[in-house]
């Protein structure tokens, strides 16, 4: 084995942009063969990320040291922009490459049709590169860009099949990001007129609490909530999942609006460090407390398969917004909310997949009268419920650590003697009987006697796939240590 | 001279606000049109005007942009795609449209 | 003088939000459209009193040729379309469930109609006033100015935005044009657009009047694609000229222009991003980093770029007008 | 100091038709008369300024600039205020928009 050089880190890491541009313009340029030019980039792609962790797993055992900053085009900054590279966007990358693969190979089989597909796997391409560079971005005006070509592709893709009612999800989908765009350029536009600089890690070292960060952060937080569908701003989540394609869901539920999510983290774990107060902790708690018991009241009540999924998003972000004021006491716990994250887009990506595929059987997502094509389709119903366990978090499955972890940090908080942790320990109890009482609810029709009917036939890769994700989502518990391990090497972070 | 300039600018900007009521009012869509086009000539004047008393020359260029492609939206205004061929009576208000049969229902 | 100038900016400050305003409130379509025609003019002047002539350019040529053009294009189609759902019978051509049309209907559909006023008044007036605190507490910052004056002469160009934006900061103009790439990948993942046929001039005027003007559109893009390495200018603003230009041709075509073919057009639209990368790897083997440049070929290779990309973004501006992507597409 | 002089003269005249043409678009009573009434202001109007604003010219260049973007002010105003009375004389005046 060659050993890993911590020098091919900077190089490494603009070579994944690079490479991941490469392959969406080539797939623009050259539509006829798009699928192939997607599949040969998504294993590109990936094996580049599992490489890069790897060499970045054995070069950073200093902490202080790991992160690598990149200067584009040799300026450094504050002239230039530079590309950043720590534990947390490590992790993200890792989870984006799992979460993107499974999502192209299933669109192998979902997206067929010989013309759709020239449209289909060009945009998928500039998604995918543009969560890379999102999460790779060190500069606060890049990272706008970057959530633009981000936004605007996911928006596309919503709008893909044409239909009218994808079509108007997608439009509200597009204002709201038009609107936290706009509002999240504005405190880029705020921090940059007070401090002059852009670059994240200078604008850190210049922030204070005054009137301008107190105005950046409200702005730009609020535009990051609405693009993550964070309670209570999650209203065009489920309208643009109700009629987008099977891979196109999985991926918006399961990386966009994580990558939103992580921005926000982010920051507040940076720039806006210096405002985060317990009262408005508190605050975030309690939105988050909102999110769970809403999203997993809605989830309940919905009638359509997809529907119950997209609303179970809007309860799972729930816990990461309890996890906030959990952090200010105990800073080392971001980890644990970041391993949450990404063992929710692992399940949440898996269950979008599986009910792509029970949709495409049956032709339609009403529960109701799905109940035939569930009990003849065992293989992905089984995926449904796999993943659908782990976002329970009943033991042995990543949901479960992941939740174990915030229960530990909730409690340490009550210890600490703080009343209100109570409330914050209920709420991540509760979740997950709320969580397991809708999971039920969409596999329940499988157990009940009744007609069996397959429906249309499905590609080998929707029938595997989201087997093969959920899979990985329980699993991802055993990669618990691993995890947290890499997180760790992100400097400037308990 | 640069105060001249300026407020001869200022006297135009004026102009396009007094315009606007034209816009506001209509009634038609021609004399909407028009206007805008008014606005049109006003604003490069209003640039080359500026241009002097900024000392700024490449306003200059943006007066010519703006005179040169002063024309498109009117072209668009007469020449779009789907307008059918004149109509025997000139279209009144209509009703407001009833619901289309396609909207598509939240299942919520 | 400077008593002058702060009524001026008062006058157009006053102008911008009003005409806003009711262009936002307004219940007819057709005079929202021309209220934000006569926005993008008041807009264009407020970034010359910003002294940012650069985007006063970019917002000149797509305020005035482009979004005026495709705004009233729009409300055209929309109107047929409203007509035929009026009477009930299909106007030509047989609609489509799945084409451009759908998203005309969905723009349509009207939101649910709460009083929003109010609400929208003091949410506004509430952030605008928190703005305000927070700009007034802000320190005259001069930002990155005396950094980039500094490295002007390693930039190989003489303006200093355009120093910042082909050369420092490279890779966001880079995912700028992307980004207008990727607005045309999606409207044309909505459907196929068949080209609706010329009618005949009404005259010789308009003929008369595109002779004239397309020769000198032409002309002024490559001028302003050319003073951009030393003045306001550039390949977004002369993009923004000649696919305005061709967007004229569209319009105003009195007999059927051929339709372009669907491989050459995808080597044309993506041409700018293709080309950019292609130097950016270039640089990142040669040991300049991603998307940088020796010194001594700094020059040459920005106006590369400039080029390629005032191509791609003109050709995709037009086929962004004409929406649908072509039939070529399909076969 | 006669440029000068000739420049605030050939400016303030263009100001009038100016405003003379705003006047006319708010006061005439129909389509007609009011396209009637601006174009004054396109074409004498932004002429006279041009004209006023030469005397203050850097150079040829400067000079034939000017007079472009007059020629394109003319083109443009005569061209929209044929198709708008043609649109208007085919489509009726009173067409609404809703």
């Amino acid at each position: 084995m060659i050993p890993a050089n911590p020098e091919w880190l900077p190089a490494g890491s603009a070579g994944l942009v690079a490479l991941s541009l490469g392959v969406a313009v080539l797939a623009t340029a050259w539509p006829r063969q798009a699928h192939r030019i997607g599949l040969l980039g998504a294993l590109a792609v990936t094996a580049w990320v599992l490489g890069l962790s790897a060499t970045f797993l054995h070069a950073g055992p200093d902490p202080e040291t790991a992160a690598t900053r990149v200067a584009l085009g040799g300026w450094e900054a504050p002239l230039g922009l530079m590309l950043q590279l720590d534990g947390l966007s490590m992790t993200l990358l890792v989870l984006t490459a799992v979460v993107a693969l499974a999502t192209s190979l299933y669109s192998l089989g979902y997206v067929h049709d010989r013309i759709e597909r020239r449209q289909f796997w060009p945009l998928w391409l500039w998604l995918w590169a543009g969560l890379n560079m999102l999460f790779l971005s060190g500069d606060a005006f890049n990272l706008y860009i970057t959530l633009e070509v981000v936004s605007l592709s996911a928006v596309a893709l919503v709008a893909f099949t044409g239909t009218a009612a994808a079509v108007s999800g997608a439009v509200r989908y597009l204002l709201v990001n038009i609107l936290g765009s706009l509002s999240f350029l504005m405190g880029v536009v705020l921090l940059f007129g007070e401090h002059g600089v852009l670059d994240l890690v200078l604008l850190e070292a210049r922030t204070e609490a005054g009137p301008t960060e107190r105005m950046a952060a409200v702005l730009m937080t609020a535009g990051l909530m609405l693009k993550a569908a964070l309670f209570p701003l999650h209203v065009w989540l489920a309208p643009a999942h109700g009629s987008a394609p099977a891979p196109v869901s999985a991926v918006l539920s399961g990386l966009v609006v994580t990558g939103s999510f992580y921005l926000i983290l982010r920051l507040w774990m940076g720039v806006f460090a210096p405002l985060a107060t317990p009262a408005f902790g508190i605050l975030v708690g309690l939105l988050g407390v909102g999110a769970l018991i809403w999203g997993s009241l809605q989830a309940l009540r919905a009638g359509r398969l997809k529907s119950i999924v997209a609303y179970s998003t809007v309860a799972q972000f729930g816990y990461l917004l309890v996890a906030f004021p959990l952090m200010l006491v105990d800073p080392g716990a971001w980890r644990v909310v970041v391993f949450f994250a990404v063992v929710h887009a692992l399940a949440k990506a898996s269950v979008f997949l599986a009910a792509g595929t029970l949709q495409h059987a049956a032709g339609h997502d009403r529960l109701a009268e799905l109940g035939a094509v569930l009990r003849a389709r065992p293989r992905t119903v089984f995926a449904l419920g796999l993943a659908g366990v782990s976002l329970m978090g009943l033991p042995f499955t990543g949901g479960f650590i992941a939740k174990y972890l915030l229960l530990e940090a909730g409690l340490g908080t009550v210890l600490a003697g703080s009343l209100i942790g109570v409330l914050w320990v209920l709420a991540i109890a509760g979740g997950g009987l709320l969580a397991a009482a809708y999971v039920l609810r969409m596999v329940a029709p499988a157990f009940h006697r009744g007609r069996r009917d397959a429906g249309e036939a499905v590609s080998p890769w929707m029938d595997w796939v989201p087997l093969a994700l959920a899979t990985v989502a329980a699993l991802a518990g055993l990669a618990g240590v691993l995890t947290l391990n890499t997180l760790a090497l992100t400097p400037g972070a308990p | 001279m640069s105060l001249f300039y300026l407020a001869a600018a200022l006297f135009l900007l004026g102009t396009i606000l007094l315009g606007l009521v034209r816009v506001l009012r209509g009634p038609g869509s021609g004399d909407r049109m028009l206007a805008a086009q008014l606005f049109g000539t006003t604003g490069v004047t209003i640039l080359l005007l500026l241009s002097l008393a900024l000392e700024a020359s490449a306003l200059v260029d943006v007066a010519l942009v703006f005179a040169l492609l002063a024309v498109v939206a009117a072209v668009a205004f007469v020449r779009q795609h789907g307008l059918p061929e004149p109509p025997d009576t000139p279209i009144h208000r209509q009703p407001p449209d009833t619901p289309g049969p396609e909207r598509h229902h939240d299942d919520r | 003088m400077n008593a002058l100038l702060v009524l001026f900016d008062l006058v157009l400050l006053a102008g911008i939000v009003g005409v806003a305003w009711r262009c936002l409130a307004s219940t007819d379509l057709f005079r929202a459209v021309v209220l934000f025609i006569t926005f993008g003019l008041l807009l264009a002047l407020a970034w010359v009193r910003l002294e940012a002539p650069d985007i006063a350019l970019a917002e000149a040529a797509i305020g005035a040729g482009i979004t005026g053009a495709l705004l009233l294009v729009t409300l055209e189609r929309l109107r047929s379309i409203m007509a035929e759902r009026r009477s009930g019978r299909p106007h030509s051509p047989p609609p489509d469930p799945t084409g451009p049309h759908a998203l005309l209907r969905a723009l349509h559909d009207p939101l649910p109609e709460h009083r929003t006023f109010l609400p929208a008044l003091s949410f506004a007036l509430v952030v605008g006033g928190l703005l305000v605190t927070a700009l007034w507490h802000q320190p005259q910052s001069v930002g990155l100015e005396p950094v980039v004056d500094a490295h002007m002469d390693v930039s190989g160009v003489d303006h200093p935005i355009t120093a910042v934006l082909l050369n420092f900061r490279a890779y966001d103009t880079f995912l700028e044009l992307a980004i207008v790439l990727i607005a045309l990948l999606g409207a044309w993942s909505l459907g196929r657009h068949d080209l609706i046929p010329a009618r005949p001039a009404p005259g010789p005027i308009l003929p008369g009047t595109l002779r004239l003007l397309v020769p000198v559109a032409v002309v002024t893009g490559v001028y302003v694609l050319w003073a951009g390495s030393h003045a306001p200018g550039g390949a977004f603003q002369a993009g923004a000229i000649l696919g305005a230009a061709g967007i004229l041709l569209v319009l105003a075509r009195p007999r059927q222009l051929p339709m372009a073919p669907a491989g050459p057009l995808r080597l044309g639209i993506s041409a700018g991003v293709a080309l950019f990368l292609l130097v950016g790897l270039y640089g990142l083997a040669a040991g300049h980093g991603f998307l940088g440049y020796a010194e001594a070929w700094a020059y040459p290779l920005i106006i590369l770029i400039e080029v390629a990309a005032t191509l791609s973004i003109a050709l995709t501006l037009v086929a962004l007008f004409v929406a649908g992507r072509p039939a070529g597409d399909d076969t | 100091m006669i440029a000068n002089a000739l420049t605030v003269i050939l400016i303030l005249a263009g100001l009038v038709f100016f405003a003379a043409g705003t006047a006319g678009l708010l006061r005439f009573p129909d389509v007609y008369s009011r396209l009637h009434a601006l174009t004054k202001a396109d074409n004498v109007g932004l002429g006279l300024v041009i004209l006023g604003l030469m005397f203050q010219a850097g150079g040829p260049a400067d000079i034939l600039k000017l007079l472009l973007i007059w020629v394109l002010v003319l083109a443009a105003g005569t061209t929209a205020a044929h198709m708008v009375a043609q649109r208007t004389w085919t489509h009726g005046e009173f067409e609404s928009d809703r």
